[in-house]
């Protein structure tokens, strides 16, 4: 499982933290990819990175299933505290509360967190 | 117990590159395994053999060269976070036509499949980072 | 004399915004940036605090960093002014110093 | 199965032990590493919420960090256990897994 | 004005900003340093470093005043919120509040922080 | 009107170098002086000579070379953030015994009182970091 906590652009660890999971969808393995707290803001639509001069990798959360990830959660919680519905997001997503995402999170083997 | 540590953040910077040289080594003093030692982000930056740290100070990318030497760990850096963040080894600055390199011989360089591979075979997969 | 406050931290992961918001005196201006403008959006658990403290601080927040981040002047608090990087530079210059909140 | 929680974060700067607090499962564990071990001291706004999390939870500190912050065993909230670096080897290996709230 | 708002030895900005401090004082500027938020843990006693391998810093800043920098602030906001009184620093300080703070800062040509 | 400014992240790991070579060239456009970029704690990595960022991302270095080459711009490493994190020009690597060295040739290393200076000479310094 890979926890994204951190928004996109300000940092660099959404951008990387996303070059994980493409490559760990290669690898066949059972891969989830979390998105809680700030790390909700990288799915958020319409970004426009121009300006800025940095890469707009928001689009990119699209090609995981193609990767064959197809686990992506989102903490309900993260999202309401923001003012974002799941409408908002450039992908389909499961919204799970805070209990469930703790749940998912004890069945895994690793967390790698960004 | 079979540890693989995945390291985030930049030496001298954050502290984490500290914690994770601390633990690591205190696991292999326990007897258990460090698979990998894998480098992404900024951490990439503990593989550099042109530092120079004051004399007071920890030299960490020494620390790790020596503890790889004494227990032949595999201190992996990230290749594409490192080339992001200017540091190569031999064939990589040759490649992309730069007459210097910077990575200590005690790293190599490799891609994420490497990290991957690591979170699939260790027990344990510890994280440090900013 | 006016000072300018920047923040460029996400009002949600760090005390940056609550920090400057105890600490800056009345007729400042607060100018957001990178990560911070999410605390011009309205709709949010921070908007209050910000919407509070414009009697007291005039905010801007830098437009690049918002159309990155997928906003638009839409979505922001009442009374948050969008400039860019010139605007960021006359900012500076009228103000008779400047504070990062980092 | 019984989860390491690893916290380095300051919890007056960043939000990494909220998060944590409230997404982890009742029977998992808390390291506080790094910055993260001011979460550990006694007399703090903080300490409540650490206090009364307690019932789920089992709190650590790494001795080492708390000592080089200043503190000493004496002055962390009841109920914390310090431990070395060979102590977070241990706690790792008891439990199943390992999260860090970076 | 230096303003420090972060701990020690989880990141390198207050030992990099105390250089800073440090080489200010050389120039014989007028130059204040402000501790706030998680900045007043850099002035916190017994520090001990050894079993993390860092460097230990804290006692350094009472060489400031030999460098001729004797305007040290403390937020008593931030120093409440950490059960923590001035007899706990290493240095004397003069403890002011958020809005003395701010009216100080107002004063400055240059707010240096880290 | 006379800028300074500073820069104390990394390229690419933080947005802050990005938003000062931003502002820099914003406030060069409008007519103004920046009479020195100083790069402190991890933004000495902005002066790195040896980045190879992928091809479809900026090159900050490049960007910085560039911006400094238009302007005359005085782009100055401090050169005890620049040891400790490996980054050395060629004359301080010779001192130290490297055989490499990694800072392009349009930063210049120097000492902390080349900040303190800017503060002292400029209309306003503004600082961009983590």
């Amino acid at each position: 499982m890979l926890v994204n906590r951190k928004a996109p652009h300000g940092t660099i660890y959404a951008l990387e933290a996303l070059e994980v999971a493409l490559v760990a969808g290669v690898f066949d393995q059972d891969v989830s990819v979390v998105f809680t707290d700030d790390g909700v803001y990288q799915l958020t639509r319409n970004q426009d990175t121009q300006v800025i001069g940095t890469k707009n990798f928001s689009r990119s959360y699209r090609a995981l299933e193609d990767y064959g990830i197809r686990k992506l959660y989102v903490e309900q919680e993260s999202l309401q505290a923001r003012g974002l519905a799941t409408s908002d997001l450039v992908v389909l997503v499961q919204v799970v509360d805070a209990k469930r995402l703790g749940e998912l999170m004890d069945q895994q083997d690793v967390v790698l967190s960004f | 117990m079979r540890f693989a540590i995945l390291v985030n953040a930049g030496p001298y910077t954050h502290q984490a590159s500290d914690s994770a040289y601390r633990f690591t080594r205190a696991a292999l003093e326990k007897g258990h395994e460090v698979l990998r030692v894998f480098f992404y982000h900024d951490g990439v930056h503990n593989g550099s053999r042109l530092s120079v740290p004051p004399q007071d100070e920890r030299d960490l990318p020494k620390l790790w060269r020596e503890l790889a030497e004494r227990h032949c760990l595999d201190l992996v850096v990230c290749i594409s976070a490192a080339q992001r963040r200017g540091l190569l080894d031999a064939s990589e600055a040759q490649r992309h036509g730069k007459d210097a390199y910077n990575l200590s011989t005690a790293f190599r360089i490799s891609g994420l499949g490497q990290l991957i591979e690591a979170c699939i075979e260790a027990d344990r997969m510890i994280v440090f980072g900013d | 004399m006016a000072m300018l406050h920047t923040i460029n931290k996400s009002p949600f992961e760090r005390n940056a915004l609550d920090a400057c918001l105890r600490i800056a005196t009345p007729g400042g201006s607060v100018l957001l940036i990178e990560d911070g403008v999410y605390a011009a959006i309205r709709g949010t658990t921070v908007a209050d605090k910000v919407s509070t403290s414009m009697k007291r601080l005039s905010f801007y927040a830098l437009g690049p960093d918002l159309h990155a981040r997928g906003y638009s002047e839409a979505q922001l608090i009442d009374g948050v002014q969008v400039v860019d990087y010139s605007g960021f530079v006359d900012l500076v210059v009228n103000h008779e110093s400047v504070q990062a909140w980092l």
